[in-house]
């Protein structure tokens, strides 16, 4: 059998943490081969490896059978292998184009031949089904197409050899099929894949292998077609994980949010809420399905106090909050778990104890007549660490040397504690392990159950469909339809997301189009 | 070797390192560095009057070092301290000679004029920062020039056209018969005492006040501290306040305390911009301050005596100096040598 | 005066003060796209200053009338390999960028006035014979009012500083280097994944931020002094900051930012002849053009912000 | 430590005149102020005066020698000062009014050591203030430009305003008028003795506006008025510009090609005060508490030989002016009306 990657007992250290401890893994031709592993297993640290932005302590690489010893990223672009990370590496206020061009530009006479460039890109984009703009800038595009940029830098380098470090983890059920297609279309053009992701249907749907790491040990390797979920699962966590979070019924009580008529604008003065209205009750979890950038940021800025209101009105168990300082809107009962963790959940050079402190710092006992008590918040950030299962040395370690999984833990732990009548959970499992992810949403339910109202926004359908009572599906800035999962199915949901009406949905399914939504 | 011992190492081999190189200049140059550092050493140490002035000297630099570091901790970089010090210097010395008050009114009066002085020149560029997201270190800057000329006319207005202020009166004075006395009339005063106090107090409102924290969280990340619920145009306006506060002080120290009035300037201090340095040697910490401001003044008022004793021509001392500044600001290299050998002999 | 004359005295004497700004400013832009924070222009002008009036005196006899311009390469040169000295403290030591500028800025001045010392035995050097030459430009000059304002008694260093910005512009804008530079600062990590030697790129923008800076200094001391003394800068390398961040890191903004200083500047000149500001005791008026630069900014720049990673030492495999 | 010296000094002058050891039985040394030693203004003409004593009285630069110290910073004045004094020297010298506070704090500690102040008045008896008539000087500059300029405009650039600089103001203003009140005197400060730049723009705009000469007492600022003079010299061979140099001999500096623009520069001849002051103390006569003023009469201030660029004819009216003002048949007022010091 012929590897095109062999990674042989590849060690890898960061001071005196394993993070790789002699893990193997040999990549076939033409084959997507999964990589699975809790959050901070050691998968990225694998790859960057792979990759050269790592030099490993011990083991060696082959490629194609030949001894290589990839001292940095250059050596790997030459060996035809390309790396989509985990975090983006894109220039915000670069065009695409330029980001894809990057290292190797075009030249025509001694200046880049961006048009040409643009052309090549945008051909390539449309060989692979991609879609991306060339000439728009990264910080205008959405997060799938930036993930999709991604994938053209290492195709316009002519990698064989792709690593996708969590591509679906930020990506819309849409955007991820449109993946899946796009992967296919690359192995059938005889590319070999390693796949990174937390989601073991994706695995199951698209790998042939898959090996399985923990706390940085090589757990095995096995046939995709010879293994299911469950096993997979506990293998990489050592023990069983339930996947569908039991919840009993909710039982609704009064309005604690309500929306009348919310207009939001981004910052170039489009509006991206329109005319929107939605209520929640107390001991209800309501989830907004949408593809993203049709409102849910905004949205959620708005009832948060990070962006102004255009027109309409949000009342917080009867009080006017529209428009109101963030403080003052979490004060009157708001707990709000960001989209985006590292920008605003997380002082990341602030321990994780400060950032545990960070909404409730400035009354007591954290702090009396403008005095810091530490040591409470100490004290309390110690419970929530224990009490949600953060993965950390301690309340001192900084926010930025934990996982994302366990990041979120810690901001999930600080929200719930301050004990607000609704909670806004803006994909708060995103990029997390299956662990995790059952965590998480036991808590949430927790929450209803204890007659507060949840408000989760989510782009992963099952988690939608999972977790809450009802949902309220976001079209163009304003709720287009409200149903409730057991009346509903992903299709139907997916057609909804894209826009057509309830009806259109039904008839759809009935002329049974596609399973998947192009 | 631990970690303790190496950042303690750190420092002192990188101005070692610098005094060596400066070695190597003086004799490029003709000149004996034996004698030449004997000279310096005496003229930090060698007597009571010369431990006398070497405070003296450090008194402004801890003063100037904390402006700038209070103001990088919120994520601002304070060029103007150099103004906000002139400007301080003059309200002390205005406050010390107008008004006729018993001491234990009149000095902290006039200590406070300079601080409020100093407060008010850092206000604008923090106003305009949090207000229009207007550059601060452009507009710092050119405050330096308005404070500097600015502050000339006014002392030709009270002056009556002259060059130079009254005096303050003896009741607004910080030097003391004691301390000259203790010293052989070397002119150090109680400024220092000031100075030591305001880094107790930069360090409380940085680790003990919630003003503290918030000013540190926005200055890491300000969309978390806006999502937590904290004012970033008032805690920039802030930071910068209390960052012009201090260097405000910074000038009355030598209003108050070294010379007693203000002449007409032709240029700046200097004090302001050595600041910087000062600041970040210490890492913007209120204890690493004190550090960058004995190593500062040390070398500045030590090296008056390299010409007196060693006939060393001041552009060298100035060389060596910089030097030694360099090497200290490049401590991140000796660190990773020491690390490297502590490694090795760790394998060993 | 009226307001033509002022015109025509204002304008061209903004352009010439402009130039040694324009170039130093240049420099910033360079090291600090690249994300190295360059507070060390100051001392690196004062190099090139020192060394342009140094090779004029001594090779006027050899060179003649093209003098001054060859000394302006002579000081490109070593505030050039002057600036190195910033780019390993800053870039492979990890020195923090702006200690390791005020270094450079004492020693720059220490080491200029010490050489003065040392081979002229006094505090200043001779006087340069050839100084960079202004002129009138043939027939343009003789339009009327434009004439008059921009072709009249104009710099070679000028137009020099003029071309120079929009060739930077070209270069950061345009070229393979200019994206590899602006991708460093902006973000490294992205740009060592593709490839782009991080360290080596920022290596080369401080040097280039070097040798303009010294094309600056040593237009300065050509045209301004014609000698060089502990005086001669004191304080423009600072202002050429200031007009890279109004320039908001843009080659052209940072252009027009320099030429607005030297407008402020004449303004204070002619302020005796102009009503309103006649009415300014002298004291105060010296104050002036810094206050106009403050109101500019208020009026019409606003919001500025610098590379996303300007001052942070890149280190591989961390974030 | 050398309280009786004098009189030593007194009974040791025979063999002084000698040199050798003896000689170094009295020392001298001064403390520079910011400017530094080498500023081509009262620094350097002091530094000049005390090593033109020291070699005439076979001393030796150092301890028991001569020898000065560089101040960088007004903070330098006091341990300057200081050092030098215990460093035992006679006589020591501070240079400039910035250091008025300082010498007067260090004599009234230092009694054992004599001190001189240059440009300001330290009453301490053992301290003697050196001022000069720079408005005597000033009006002879005056005068000589009143006599060159053709466009019947002059030009004076100050540095920053202060006494001192009024007094050049005053006497030139007074010269011009003395000759002819119809010339016009354009007079700007610049705020700066440093700022090359401005005194260029300045200077400019002067010339620009017809005057054809400047008389500068600006320092550093200056530089640029000599800029913009040869600038235009060299553009235009036979364009009238001039400029009056100041405190020291600036003939060097208007060179253009081989022509030169600078018409004449008003000496300050603080190293002739410098060596009558030191010979005075080693002759024991040391004038402690007085306060001694250098004029015209005493060649305490002069115009600068102008190498011909003064024609004979002028330069004899000049001087008539200037017995004039020795014997005081002229009176030159100080100070610009308005800007005497309250
Ligand atoms: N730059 C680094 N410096 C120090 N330690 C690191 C660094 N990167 C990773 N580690 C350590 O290595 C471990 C593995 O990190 P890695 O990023 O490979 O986890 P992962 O499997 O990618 O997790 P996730 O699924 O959340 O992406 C981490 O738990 C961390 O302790
Ligand atoms: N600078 C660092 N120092 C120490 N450990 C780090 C550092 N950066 C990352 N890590 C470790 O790397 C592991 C994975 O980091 P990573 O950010 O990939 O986690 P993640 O859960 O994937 O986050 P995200 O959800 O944002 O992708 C974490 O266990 C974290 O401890
Ligand atoms: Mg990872
Ligand atoms: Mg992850």
């Amino acid at each position: 059998m012929e590897y095109v990657i062999e990674m042989l007992n590849i060690r890898k250290e960061f001071g005196n943490f394993v993070a790789n401890d002699n893990i193997t893994l040999q990549l076939r031709k033409g084959e997507i081969h999964a990589l699975l592993g809790e959050n901070g297993a050691g998968k990225s640290t694998l790859m960057n490896v792979l990759f050269g932005l790592y030099q490993p302590e011990g083991g060696e690489i082959r490629v194609r059978g030949k001894k290589a010893d990839i001292t940095d990223p250059n050596v790997a672009n030459k060996l035809g292998i390309g790396m989509v990370h985990q975090h983006f590496m894109l220039v915000e206020n670069f065009t695409v184009t330029e980001n894809i061009i990057l290292g190797n530009e075009p030249k025509k006479n001694g200046s880049v031949n961006v048009a040409g460039a643009a052309k090549k890109v945008a051909e390539l984009s449309r060989q692979y089904g991609l879609n991306v703009d060339p000439t728009a800038k990264i910080e205008d595009i959405s997060v799938g197409m930036q993930q999709r940029v991604e994938i053209l830098k290492t195709l316009y380098r002519g990698a064989d050899i792709l690593i996708f470090d969590e591509p679906t983890a930020s990506l819309t059920p849409q955007e991820i099929s449109e993946l899946i297609g796009i992967m296919k279309k690359l192995i059938a053009e005889g590319k070999s894949i390693i796949l990174i992701t937390h989601k073991l249907q994706e695995i199951m749907d698209v790998s042939d292998r898959v090996t399985v790491i923990r706390k940085g040990k090589g757990i095995g390797t096995v046939e995709t077609a010879e293994t299911n979920p469950e096993q997979l699962a506990s293998m990489m966590v050592g023990r069983q994980v339930t996947f569908k979070t039991e919840k009993g019924p909710a039982f609704p009580k009064e309005e604690v949010l309500q929306i009348d008529g919310l207009t939001v604008e981004d910052i170039r003065g489009i509006a991206k809420v329109k005319n929107l209205s939605l209520s929640i009750r107390k001991g209800e979890i309501v989830g907004i399905a949408g593809i993203d950038g049709n409102g849910q940021s905004e949205l959620i800025e708005a009832i948060t106090g990070l962006r102004k209101v255009k027109s309409g009105k949000i009342l917080i168990s009867g009080k006017d909050i529209t428009n109101r300082k963030p403080r003052e809107i979490t004060e009157s009962g708001i707990g709000h778990i960001p989209q985006d963790r590292h920008k605003h959940g997380l002082v990341l050079d602030f321990p994780i104890g400060h950032n545990i402190g960070l909404q409730t710092y400035y009354r007591p006992p954290y702090s009396k007549g403008g005095i810091m008590d530490y040591s409470a918040i100490e004290k309390k950030a110690e419970e929530i660490i224990a009490q949600y299962d953060v993965r950390t040395q301690g309340p001192h370690e900084p926010a930025r040397a934990l996982s994302g999984g366990n990041q979120q833990k810690a901001i999930i732990g600080r929200e719930v504690e301050r004990d607000p009548d609704l909670l806004i959970a803006a994909l708060p499992t995103r990029g997390l392990d299956v662990g995790a992810i059952e965590f998480i949403h036991r808590r949430l339910i927790e929450q209803r159950d204890s007659g507060k109202a949840v408000l989760l926004v989510s782009f992963e359908l099952d988690e939608v469909m999972n977790v809450s009572d009802r949902i309220a599906v976001i079209y163009d800035g304003s709720i287009i339809d409200t149903v409730l999962p057991a009346e509903t199915d992903e299709q139907e949901l997916g057609l909804l997301m894209a826009g057509h009406s309830r009806e259109a949905a039904a008839r759809q399914a009935e002329e049974g189009v596609s399973k998947h939504v192009e | 070797m631990s970690n303790r011992m190496i950042n303690l190492l750190v420092p002192a081999i990188a101005v070692i390192l610098g005094l060596l190189v400066g070695a190597i200049v003086m004799l490029l140059s003709g000149y004996d560095p034996v004698a030449g550092y004997i000279a310096l050493w005496h003229g930090i140490f060698g007597d009571s009057y010369a431990i006398g002035e070497t405070i003296r000297q450090i008194t402004p630099y801890i003063l100037a070092g904390l402006a700038v570091a209070f103001a990088f901790r919120t994520g601002l970089f304070n060029i103007g301290v150099e103004g906000q010090l002139i400007v301080g210097w003059f309200a002390s010395v205005y406050v010390g000679a107008a008004f006729d008050l018993p001491k234990f009114i009149h000095l902290p009066l006039a200590i406070l004029a300079g601080a409020a002085a100093g407060a008010l020149w850092a206000f604008l560029p923090g106003l305009l920062k949090a207000k229009m997201k207007i550059h601060e270190v452009i507009v710092t800057i050119m405050m330096n020039y308005i404070a500097l000329h600015v502050v000339n006319a006014l002392i030709k207005t009270w002056s009556g056209g002259g060059d130079k202020t009254d005096r303050i009166l003896e009741s607004a004075s910080l030097r003391s018969e004691f301390l000259s006395s203790l010293t052989d009339y070397s002119r150090l005063h109680y400024g220092i005492l000031v100075a030591l106090l305001m880094v107790v107090v930069m360090w409380f409102i940085l680790e003990k006040t919630t003003t503290g924290f918030e000013l540190k969280a926005v200055g890491f990340n300000e969309h978390a501290s806006e999502y937590a619920g904290m004012k970033i145009g008032k805690n920039i306006i802030l930071s910068m306040v209390i960052s012009g506060a201090f260097a405000g002080l910074a000038g009355a120290m030598e209003g108050l305390g070294t010379f007693g009035n203000m002449y007409t300037r032709g240029g700046f201090t200097g004090i302001g911009f050595d600041g910087i340095a000062v600041a970040l040697l210490g890492a913007n910490t209120p204890i690493g301050v004190i550090f960058g401001a004995v190593l500062f003044g040390s070398l500045k008022y030590g090296s008056l005596n390299m010409p007196n004793a060693a006939q060393i021509p001041e552009e060298v001392v100035q060389i060596v100096i910089a030097l030694v500044i360099f090497f200290v600001a490049c401590g991140y290299a000796i660190r990773l040598f020491l690390t490297k050998i502590s490694k090795n002999k760790g394998a060993k | 005066m009226g307001f033509l004359d002022i015109l025509y005295f204002m304008v061209p004497v903004s352009i010439a003060y402009a130039a040694p700004l324009i170039f130093t400013a240049l420099g910033g832009v360079f090291s600090e796209r690249s994300g190295v924070v360059n507070i060390a222009l100051e001392g690196l002008m004062v190099m090139g200053a020192f060394i342009g009036i140094l090779f004029n005196l001594f090779f006027y006899d050899t060179f003649g009338d093209w003098t001054p311009w060859i000394a302006l390469i002579a000081a490109m040169v070593v505030s050039g390999v002057f600036a190195i000295l910033h780019a390993v403290a800053s870039i492979s030591f990890r020195a923090d960028q702006v200690v390791s500028g005020v270094a450079i800025n004492m020693l720059g001045l220490a080491i200029a006035l010490f050489l003065t010392k040392m081979i002229f035995d006094k505090g200043q050097t001779d006087f340069i014979k050839k100084a960079i030459p202004n002129f009138d430009v043939p027939f343009l000059s003789d339009i009327p009012v434009i004439g008059p304002m921009l072709f009249t008694g104009i710099y070679g260093s000028s137009i020099l500083a003029i071309v120079a910005a929009i060739i930077t512009w070209y270069v950061i804008y345009k070229t393979p280097f200019g994206l590899r530079l602006r991708s460093v600062g902006e973000h490294p990590m992205a740009a060592d994944t593709m490839g782009v030697n991080v360290n080596k790129i920022r290596y080369i923008a401080v040097i280039i931020s070097g040798a303009l800076a010294g094309i600056g200094g040593a237009i300065y001391s050509q045209t301004m002094t014609r000698d060089f003394g502990h005086a001669t800068i004191n304080g423009q390398g600072f202002m050429a900051l200031a007009a890279m961040i109004f320039g908001k890191w843009h080659p052209i903004g940072a252009m027009g930012a320099a030429i607005f200083f030297g407008f402020a500047q004449a303004l204070a000149v002619v302020g005796p002849s102009i009503p309103l500001i006649k009415e300014i005791p002298t004291g105060y008026l010296h104050a002036l053009p810094y206050v106009v630069t403050i109101l500019a900014l208020a009026g019409f720049i606003g919001k500025a912000t610098g590379p996303k990673a300007n001052g942070k030492p890149y280190i591989k495999g961390s974030r | 430590a050398c309280g009786s010296d004098n009189g030593e000094e007194a009974q040791n002058e025979g063999n002084n005149s000698g040199g050798g050891e003896s000689a170094s039985e009295f020392s001298v040394a001064m403390v520079t102020d910011v400017g530094g030693v080498d500023d081509k203004s009262f620094n350097q003409a002091a530094w000049k005066g005390i090593q033109e004593f020291g070699e005439d009285n076979g001393l030796e630069k150092g301890d028991g020698g001569f020898d000065y110290l560089q101040s960088a910073g007004e903070e330098d004045y006091i341990p300057n000062l200081n050092a030098l004094a215990r460093r035992d020297f006679n006589l020591v010298f501070g240079v400039g009014f910035m250091m008025q506070d300082a010498l007067d704090e260090i004599a009234s500690q230092q009694k054992d050591t004599e001190f001189a102040i240059i440009d300001a008045v330290v009453e301490q008896p053992n301290t003697v203030s050196l001022l000069f008539k720079e408005h005597e000087g000033s009006f002879l500059a005056g005068v000589a430009a009143a006599l060159t300029t053709e466009s019947k405009k002059v030009g004076f650039v100050g540095g920053m305003e202060n006494e001192v600089i009024h007094r050049f103001e005053s006497g030139f203003v007074q010269g011009v008028e003395a000759v002819d009140p119809s010339i016009e005197v354009d007079i700007q400060y610049t705020g700066a003795f440093d700022k090359a730049e401005l005194g260029k723009t300045t200077a400019n705009r002067m010339y620009s506006s017809g005057v054809d000469v400047i008389f500068h007492a600006a320092g550093g600022t200056g530089n640029g008025v000599f800029s913009e003079a040869k600038e235009r010299k060299s553009n235009d061979p036979d364009a009238n510009v001039w400029v009056i140099g100041v405190d020291s001999d600036q003939y060097d500096e208007g060179a253009v090609g081989d022509t030169n623009v600078t018409l004449t520069s008003m000496l300050k001849r603080v190293d002739v005060a410098v060596k009558d002051i030191s010979e005075k103390a080693m002759n024991g006569e040391f004038p402690g508490g007085e306060v001694i003023t250098y004029g015209i009469a005493d060649d305490g201030v002069a115009l600068a030989d102008s190498r011909g660029n003064i024609p004979e004819d002028v330069m004899a009216q000049i001087e008539e002016y200037q017995e004039k003002i020795a014997s005081g048949e002229i009176e030159v007022k100080e100070y610009p009306e308005g800007k005497e010091p309250k």
